[in-house]
């Protein structure tokens, strides 16, 4: 079992406590610093820091030629920034949000993905593709998307997405220095505080969460491992990003004594610690955002079956969104909410072997 | 090494005095105005230039002047003060919570204003979302958009839509989408399907400067270009794309209209804020098309006075004060002067005007408000969320919904 | 059950031996006689008919201006198409190969799938987008893609592939006919011929095949029903396009009572047919070409265990093309040929419950 | 009702006369030469003209005459006879089965040929699948790359990619792509990051003209613009694509040039099979890049005289005999009658220079057999199928290769 909060930082000092926009902003600040080959570009992240500010004040401390602002072609930011690839440089683009990263399907899944495996390790596509994802903002159906399934496919490219501000960091960070290319998902409901599922309460910012507390250095939090958010024996919840939050406050709601296991990487797949805690536990919670048909669920689902088989004592499920595109005005019925994991949760302890 | 490389220059940033020298001005009058079939590199002249009619003492000169009656351009009028109400009206809809979201036009109403009132009813239009001109020149009901505004019981989208991603089959306005510029390609194959059936019905489309950089502007005059497309295809170039300056779009030194006769339809650069302009510069390209002749590609120079959208602040990237020193003014300002030079218009008829539009727009909220909003007295059918996926519900999707109905009635709603 | 076996044929004559490139080019040509609404436009396809010859002599019958070659702009193309809907077209877009597709996936995903619900059908998008999948021609990695997974995850749109002639008519006219948009994948390799998956052997032709029977008329296969190919109570055999040959050939050799089910649309999933079917053997077994993670396979075998759990022997198990991209001198290792696949049942029936 | 849809312009199609007069012809020597920091509208007449050197009696004249020394011009003679012989026998060895695949260049040699000489060593291409002369041009081994064409032990591609498929990355030539234009942008990216490490590099890249119509032309060109990057942007346009003529790539009464200065970039129009013009307008472009000018698109007009692939019937789209009647002639047959001319080549010369080469090719052939052919005497680790997906195999992969490493051996392989 691979767990973050074994890992260690490089040089910090006291820490403090930042939210995902900050942390991000200190791991590309870092990396601009470390190494000149690092350089940023995307729409509006330059002087203006991105709609987000998750780049803030890096053109100001690096440059007007390590931070672009570039046109609104995210063909061609993806594809130019595989040429900047063949030159040495590592980029980190911005696609300003999921939903426009279509633009660039093709240089992603034809250029960057099969770069190194086309020309025998002779050219490489260290790139970093850094994109908010998901919804609970009311954004409507283009500001609002999860399509990692539809990158986590294709073979040749690392799909990832943290959950707190701690593994934002520390996964920005060593997907920056991966010399594989690496699509980093930021589920955008949860830049400036963790979200239960429960839009009518008050929103709650990342202060005083543990892992929020980060340190102002250099550090990674490795690509490829899972981690154990929460330990427990009767179930084991599998989910990543703005859902394992949710996950945590149904399992805490219907006092479950279930396993919550935050994937964060889905290309690499720790299957091993799924695996694992689903083998101990004998069920299984599949929870993500995305619409459900040929899902990420999916492909755990298949793996964890596959995995696990002998050990289920009930049929794994899914707690996802619905397959539909999503509604602006339906926001909260269409997202997977606690209560619609707690149902699932009931239905699943209901099951009897 | 220092880099070498360009940087697009940004005339002026917060704290710093505006300046658009940049921008390349040409005398009202000054361009000519060619037969509708002029070769396409005969519009070279016109790409590089820019048509307008109205000039400094608010005359309509030159060539290009569309000679409209006066209702006409009180119609043109009466459509940008309604624009430009409606829109200060959602904003502040937006702040107070009412809506969750809006996108202003501020300062380029004429671009829609005047070239829906050019087109034919039966054209096809593919609007941007800034282009809710179109909507209200079209007549369509202020509540029907304020029900899609408010994501209510009347909303024409069923909830499924960010507020001004309006549509109308009936008055022949293509749904708009939030991924840019995709509707331009599609507009110019709705052209093609009309040439394919022999019909005169041409289509317009418009985008913003910073989406030429996107596929599908490229797609889009391509296919114009190769089977002549009778097609208007309008680039509204208002210097801004939330906070990226038009150079970053390849505005530096070079104008947008020129990118249609570089690759081979005609290409005319019009001040967007001269209603006139607009109007006739519009007439000419539609009726180029109508007649065969192929698409003519418009770039529209006028200026974003307002935020990009209510999640937008330009004060962090842009002078706070640019649209009071735009060249090329206001257009609602402008052809006002024009009606009031020509003896057609005064303060009083503009301020009852003004009133009039202003008890419109409160009636209609009024009224839409009665259908509901989105926190309050919201009654969609929550079924609709599962509905127009495909024409006919799939048992995976009855399933889901009759899994969220379920959902709900334990929720108690 | 729905089984294509019983399908009828409107006003068909004597029941001539087509391959499926013929079968194709019939249902065009019917549907371009039938309907004047219908369009061809795509690269080659008309005064050529097409690299394949799939739209040979089309454009010859009925003219230039309704069988368009077009420029080579898979997003240009799609994006005209959906504009041509919006004017009462219904047109039929070639892709000259899946590899290819990308290019179009943003006008897919955001527009033509999204369209009649953002508008509430004020505006839909009926055209079908035909394109030759699958490997085994030795095309190398840009001529042998399978990514039907990224599209079947996509809500909105349907997404089908026939396995031999009579289905690939016959679903081309329903997909034609269709209100919304299909996606038409054709396995390639099996254009002339059926293939068990033996590079070494003959090529095989459809002439002699049952389902190389088409009839020269209107007939439609409908959408969203599987196929039962082969009856049997040990094991499910699901799969789809060549490898329904592949696995038939595998369940022959081995002698196995094994029911093949040829899933032919992805969206909507017969979900019926299949768990029927497997919660009759018990055991069940997938099998595509594309690369298993993440790939179709997953949806498949998640939605079977979700719908016969109780009544599976044995794990759920994936036959499929590995998680590489595709490699042109490895076709034959890269390929799940009929030895992956007897390999795969023996070890599946080999399970104990 | 009748269609109005233009249709383009096939100008001759099997069992018709071959009709080359749509092509725009300016006699050698007519146009201008401007310095190399010329603005970019200063282009326009090169864009809609054709740079042509060599004269009707085989004389190089005019302003863009490049004086390049006797050696020079026969290091390109050989380049483009090279080219040619390899692919004759490449073809042949398909036909033989021998390869799965080949694509020739026949009648477009000088195209690659002038510009891998007219460019620096450690400049960087980015071809496109005909654009083998720059690999010889670059005096890459014959039989390294024989050997990915037989994907045998020796392949550079360890048997991954699609015969032509070549990359060097010594000698700077990015990979090729079986997917068109991607390589637009990405020839764009590497001039940008040159700029940004303050390196006087440049980067070229080559597309065909039906290419120009997907959406990574416009990236490459719009961010070219806009970044003003130090590249070299051709267009070969061959007036075929498969089996699609240039019209309905939009080259119909336009040039692909004119999309240069269209989008803000310098555009030249060169007589694609005169070795010398090419060669001068590579130059210039080049030397444009490198002073930090930004960057030209050049159009090579010139005739895809073969098949489109070895895949490919061009009898079945066009005449048989259109080759014989291209008024710009055959790119070999030109720079050896100038070299003639000159009093520096003649026939005995040429005849040993081509003996030399079918030698050289014949003796690359037979080492590079020996290495293994896809069918014969493969010898290629399968486990080399599983690397190169990423860095390091994943424990998953790891699986997958074991599994098949455990059917290969039950397969007895
Ligand atoms: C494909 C895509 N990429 C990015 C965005 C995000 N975005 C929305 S509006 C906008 C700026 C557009 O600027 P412009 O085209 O000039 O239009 P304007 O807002 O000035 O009218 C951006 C980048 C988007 N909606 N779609
Ligand atoms: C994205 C994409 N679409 C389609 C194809 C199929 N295809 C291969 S070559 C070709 C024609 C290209 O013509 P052109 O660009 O003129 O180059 P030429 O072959 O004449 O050198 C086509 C359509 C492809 N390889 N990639
Ligand atoms: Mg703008
Ligand atoms: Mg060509």
């Amino acid at each position: 079992m691979n767990c973050w909060l074994s890992l260690q930082s490089e040089g910090s000092k006291a820490v403090p406590t930042m939210n995902m926009v900050q942390a991000l902003n200190s791991a590309m600040d870092i990396m601009l610093t470390r190494n000149s080959d690092v350089v940023v570009l995307g729409e509006d992240v330059g002087y203006f820091g991105g709609v987000f500010r998750v780049t803030e004040s890096l053109q100001k401390k690096h440059g007007t030629h390590r931070v672009l602002d570039t046109p609104i072609a995210e063909g061609g930011i993806v594809g130019a920034a595989v040429g900047m690839c063949a030159n040495g440089l590592r980029p980190v683009v911005e696609i300003q949000f999921a939903d426009y990263i279509y633009p660039a399907y093709d240089q992603i899944v034809s250029e960057v993905a099969r770069l190194r495996y086309r020309s025998a390790a002779a050219f490489t596509a260290p790139l970093t593709i850094r994109t908010p994802c998901g919804g609970g903002i009311r954004g409507g159906q283009t500001h609002s998307q999860s399509p990692e399934a539809v990158f986590a496919h294709v073979s040749g490219i690392k799909t990832v997405m943290p959950s707190n501000p701690y593994d934002a960091k520390g996964m920005l960070i060593a997907a920056i220095e991966d010399d594989d290319p690496v699509l980093f998902f930021e589920p955008k409901r949860i830049y400036n505080g963790p979200f239960d599922g429960e839009p009518d309460k008050p929103a709650q910012s990342w202060a005083g969460h543990l892992l929020a507390e980060v340190p102002e250095g250099y550090y990674t939090v490795p690509l490829g491992q899972a981690a154990v958010t929460r330990e427990g024996s009767a179930v084991t919840i599998v989910t990543y990003g703005t859902m394992v939050h949710v996950s945590l406050a149904a399992a805490a709601a219907l006092d479950l004594d279930a396993e919550v296991i935050d994937i964060r990487s889905m290309v690499p797949l720790d299957v091993d610690t799924i695996a694992g805690s689903v083998s101990k536990t004998g069920r299984c919670l599949i929870v993500h955002e995305a619409t459900r048909f040929a899902g990420f669920g999916a492909e755990l689902s298949a793996s964890i079956q596959e995995h696990c088989f002998w050990n289920l004592e009930a049929p794994i499920t899914r707690v996802t969104g619905w397959d539909t595109p999503y509604p602006h005005a339906f926001e909260w019925e269409y997202f997977p909410g606690k209560r619609r994991v707690m149902n699932a949760l009931r239905r699943l302890m209901g099951e009897q072997s | 090494m220092m880099s070498r490389l360009h940087i697009p220059v940004v005339p002026a940033r917060p704290g710093e005095q505006p300046d658009f020298s940049y921008v390349k001005i040409v005398a009202a009058g000054a361009c000519p105005r060619p037969p509708i079939d002029v070769p396409v590199l005969g519009t070279v002249p016109l790409a590089e230039g820019l048509i307008r009619v109205l000039d400094d003492e608010h005359r309509a000169v030159g060539p290009w002047e569309p000679k409209l009656d006066a209702d006409t351009l009180r119609r043109g009028l009466r459509v940008m003060i309604l624009t430009r109400t409606f829109d200060d009206r959602m904003q502040r809809a937006q702040r107070q919570g009412r809506i969750t979201f809006y996108m202003r036009s501020l300062g380029e109403e004429a671009v829609s204003a005047a070239a829906a009132i050019a087109l034919r009813d039966r054209d096809m239009l593919f609007p941007s979302y800034r282009n809710q001109g179109l909507f209200f020149a079209r007549g369509l009901s202020l509540v029907d958009l304020m029900s899609q505004l408010l994501s209510n019981s009347r909303d024409m989208c069923k909830g499924r839509q960010l507020p001004v991603m309006y549509h109308s089959a009936e008055r022949h306005i293509f749904s708009i989408s939030g991924n840019l510029a995709t509707q331009f390609p599609q507009a110019v194959g709705w052209a093609m399907a009309a040439a394919i059936k022999g019909e005169t019905d041409i289509s317009a489309a418009w985008l913003g400067e910073g989406s030429t950089a996107e596929a599908d502007f490229h797609h889009a005059l391509t296919f114009a270009k190769v089977y002549k497309a009778p097609a208007v295809l309008n680039i509204v170039n208002n210097q801004w794309a939330i906070s990226t300056f038009q150079g970053y779009a390849g505005g530096e030194q070079r104008s947008f209209a020129a990118r249609g006769p570089g690759i081979g339809i005609a290409g005319l650069r019009v001040d967007g804020n001269d209603f006139l302009a607009v109007y006739a510069a519009t007439a000419w390209a539609a009726e180029r098309a109508r007649e065969g002749h192929g698409a003519t590609l418009i770039e529209h120079v006028t200026y974003r006075a307002g935020a990009h959208s209510t999640s937008d602040d330009p004060t962090r990237y842009r002078p706070r004060d640019e649209f009071d020193v735009w060249p090329l003014g206001d257009p609602v300002v402008r052809l006002k002067a024009h009606l009031i030079t020509l003896g057609e218009w005064d303060e009083a008829c503009h301020t009852a005007l003004a009133r009039e539009v202003e008890e419109e727009v409160t009636a209609a909220w009024q009224e839409a408000v009665s259908f509901g909003t989105l926190n309050e007295g919201f009654r969609l059918d929550p079924s609709l969320l599962f509905e127009d996926v495909f024409k006919e519900l799939p048992p995976s999707l009855r399933a889901q919904r009759d899994e969220l109905l379920a959902e709900l009635a334990e929720r108690g709603q």
